[in-house]
């Protein structure tokens, strides 16, 4: 379903990676590892559409993602290293406003119930900036719950989670890839999905893709 | 369609509610640059009555560009902006939104204010009403052409002063169009191709600004 | 014929195009020259002097062509941003940026000798004449491009921000000129203007035009020294730029 | 042909001397200083980029020579 062959990615005057392919079919994950600055942010945004390539292509169901546009962002799920908090609202409501603004369907019930399953219940009336760090990242992920778009893109999903949080978040990937679902992220920690087929690819192994250009 | 653009005026609102001291700064900017002319250039009624227009409409231009940088910028750094980018909806109707939500809370409390502060300048109440009119019917086209600057000059460094540099040159005719309205009240000539002028380029401003807006949005995510 | 174009531009390389250039620029400066010193040498030497402003109306042969210059150097930057823009290709922006400096350049001296035809003429420095408002906000649209691309330091992202502005403003500079004419109209009524140009005989004719071939040429010849410049500084990195500079050693 | 009679006159400019050879001196100055700036911010850069080159050759050279002594020092 996702496919991407020979991407290269030019930041700047440095190459952070060239030659990237893979192939990630439905109900597979890809977990992307390299050291800070390899570029696997780059990567993602670029699997986004955000980044365009400096070479190389990126189809979704054999069609470029340039080309598919909209069609293809109703598909897709990005979750940025920036959690997208509104700091002024509450996590209800940014909840509520995140999927109001992605046209998609969420009531109030299923919002909280979500917020409940991220052990934010009790804090969902309480502007975000009051919340920790962690909690942040939970009020963020709260979306993953209900979400349905096949293919998720999460830029480390697991940072400044605690053991349960972290669990909880794979359990999620592992549900949305049984349902056939398709997931790409990236993290520094190895942590075992429960369902779904997981490839791995580490970027900037090879000093030598990696260089001034 | 029109429930994205409701939703996103919505969260903006909102948020500009939470927010309020920035609404109240801006609006404060615009009485207190208005009350200080009739302090620099002397109490003489006939004066500030012919000055009245433009005073108002400049300070009205100064406020819009006060509150422009922060139209993208607090959605650029938490990253809400991103999401707005990947939203499967083009990027311009979200704009669209943004304009009018701008426009709410920074261009309308100037529209609310301008008949209070056009006493201080003895206006006549013809002038006054005009004044206001030409104001309601301008301030979206600040709004709108605001926007592609406040996107171009988004994570760019100076970002503010660069934006005035920008985005004043092309408020000119906002300015000669509102302003011209109101002297052609006074004068006794008629503010009727004025003020069609000025609707005209409020249409432009809100309905096609979007789209340049959109495509820099986009160059400054990247 | 689209797909020509393309072909086209992807030739237009800065590799290819560098050498072009170098190869060019001597031809445009003669040309300049050429078309310079008989431009001023008709308009200052041979041209009677007019009825009613005597001697003083030779800054015209100086101050409508880079007026000209000012405007046409817009629209020619503007072309290059949209196809930037359209086809994503590195030489349309190199070439934007070159071009927006010596637009800027020819804004000011318009402004500086509409000034000095000025002085003698109406007797003040600066009337607000609906060219000469519009002559200074498209300096500020020039400065207001120039700074921008300066502010941003990724160069393809400098490019395409200041593309997107490049034509905002090419939509708004007849909304501009419209409207301060209109502004102008209402507030000085019957007074001298610009447009009341003297009666031009075939000489004087003869002279502008000459004078303003001279600006395009120049301008043609500094804009190709100029994306040389952006060239060798942006693609400092490529292999043709090292042999570039290996071979000059 | 020539419209003067006398280099005077033709300095005089009819009373608006100033003013005419005011605007091209300007014109004339700036359009000969805008190719000697970049003339001269050419030769710079060139001589900017042949350093950075330079330096960056020996650098390359130097971590090659790294390379070789880290292979011969596990052989060791």
């Amino acid at each position: 379903m996702l496919e991407a062959s020979n991407l290269e990615c030019v930041r700047g005057e440095r190459r952070l990676f060239a030659g990237v392919s893979f192939r990630l079919a439905a109900g597979e994950m890809l977990a992307l590892q390299g050291r800070n600055g390899s570029g696997k942010t780059s990567l993602l945004r670029m699997l986004c559409g955000l980044t365009p390539a400096a070479s190389g292509e990126i189809r979704w169901c054999g069609r470029p993602i340039a080309r598919l546009g909209e069609e293809f962002r109703s598909a897709l799920c990005f979750l940025g290293h920036q959690n997208a908090i509104k700091e002024e609202l509450t996590p209800l409501e940014n909840l509520l406003a995140t999927a109001r603004l992605a046209q998609e369907a969420l009531d109030e019930e299923a919002a909280l119930a979500a917020l409940e399953l991220v052990g934010l219940l009790g804090r969902e009336d309480l502007a975000c900036r009051y919340l920790s760090q962690g909690q942040k990242r939970r009020a963020a992920l709260a979306r993953l719950v209900h979400e349905k778009r096949a293919l998720w893109v999460l830029d480390e999903p697991y940072v400044a989670l605690d053991r349960a949080a972290i669990d909880l978040v794979a359990g999620l990937v592992g549900a949305h890839l049984q349902r056939g679902g398709l997931a790409v992220l990236t993290t520094h920690q190895a942590v075992a999905v429960s369902a779904g087929s997981v490839r791995e690819l580490t970027l900037g192994d090879d000093a030598a893709s990696q260089q001034r250009l | 369609m029109l429930s994205l653009i409701r939703a996103v005026i919505g969260r903006d609102l909102r948020l500009a509610m939470r927010r309020q001291a920035d609404i109240v700064a801006a609006t404060f900017f615009f009485i207190i640059v208005v009350s200080l002319f009739p302090l620099g250039v002397g109490p003489e009624p006939e004066q500030l009555r012919r000055m009245a227009p433009g005073v108002l409409w400049v300070a009205a231009l100064l406020a819009t560009m006060l509150s422009l940088p922060r139209l993208f910028a607090d959605d650029h750094r938490d990253g809400t902006l991103e999401q707005l980018a990947l939203a499967p909806q083009p990027l311009a109707l979200i704009v669209l939104g943004k304009v009018i939500a701008h426009w709410l809370f920074a261009g309308l409390p100037l529209v609310l204010l301008a008949p209070v502060l056009g006493i201080q300048f003895d206006l006549a109440e013809d002038a006054l009403a005009v004044l206001t009119l030409s104001l309601l019917i301008g301030t979206p086209a600040l709004s709108g052409i605001g926007a592609i600057g406040a996107a171009l000059t988004l994570g760019v460094r100076g970002g503010g002063v660069l934006l005035s540099l920008l985005v004043l040159p092309l408020y000119i005719p906002v300015l000669i169009f509102g302003a011209g309205a109101v002297d052609a009240t006074v004068t006794g000539l008629g503010a009727q191709a004025h003020l069609s002028l000025l609707g005209a380029l409020a249409l432009g401003g809100v309905f096609f600004a979007p789209w340049p807006t959109a495509a820099a949005l986009r160059v400054a995510l990247e | 014929m689209s797909n020509r174009l393309i072909n086209w531009f992807r030739y237009a390389s800065p590799q290819s195009f560098y050498p072009l250039a170098g190869r060019m620029i001597p031809w445009f400066w003669g040309l300049a020259a050429i078309f310079g010193v008989a431009g001023l040498g008709i308009g200052f030497l041979l041209a009677p002097s007019d009825a009613q402003q005597g001697e003083g109306y030779r800054i015209i042969f100086l101050h409508v062509p880079a007026s000209w210059m000012s405007m046409f150097i817009y629209l020619v930057m503007a072309f290059w941003a949209a196809t930037g823009l359209a086809f994503n290709t590195r030489l349309s922006g190199m070439m934007a940026s070159a071009l927006a400096p010596t637009g800027a350049l020819f804004a000011f001296l318009s402004l500086w000798t509409g000034a000095l035809w000025g002085k003698p003429m109406w007797g003040t420095w600066w009337v607000w004449d609906a060219r000469l408002t519009s002559e200074l906000i498209l300096l500020f649209l020039y400065i207001g491009f120039i700074a921008l691309q300066a502010a941003i330091d990724d160069p393809r992202r400098a490019d395409r921000a200041g593309a997107i502005l490049a034509l905002v403003g090419v939509v708004n500079i007849p909304i501009i000129y419209f409207s301060v004419q209109w502004w102008n109209t209402l507030h000085q009524g019957a007074s001298v203007s610009l447009t009341k140009a003297p009666s031009m005989a075939a000489m004087m004719l003869w002279g502008m035009l000459l004078c303003a071939l001279a600006c395009w040429m120049y301008s043609i010849a500094v804009a190709l020294m100029r994306v040389r410049v952006i060239m060798l500084e942006r693609e400092r990195h490529t292999d043709w730029v090292r042999a570039l500079l290996r071979g000059k050693e | 042909m020539i419209h003067w009679n006398s280099l005077a006159e033709f300095l005089a400019m009819g009373r608006h001397g100033p003013y005419v050879w005011g605007s091209l001196l300007v014109m004339v100055l700036l359009m000969v200083a805008e190719p000697m700036l970049l003339l001269r911010g050419r030769s710079r850069l060139i001589a900017r980029l042949r350093r950075q080159h330079r330096a960056e050759a020996a650098e390359r050279g130097q971590a090659r020579a790294g390379d070789r002594s880290m292979a011969n020092w596990s052989n060791d």
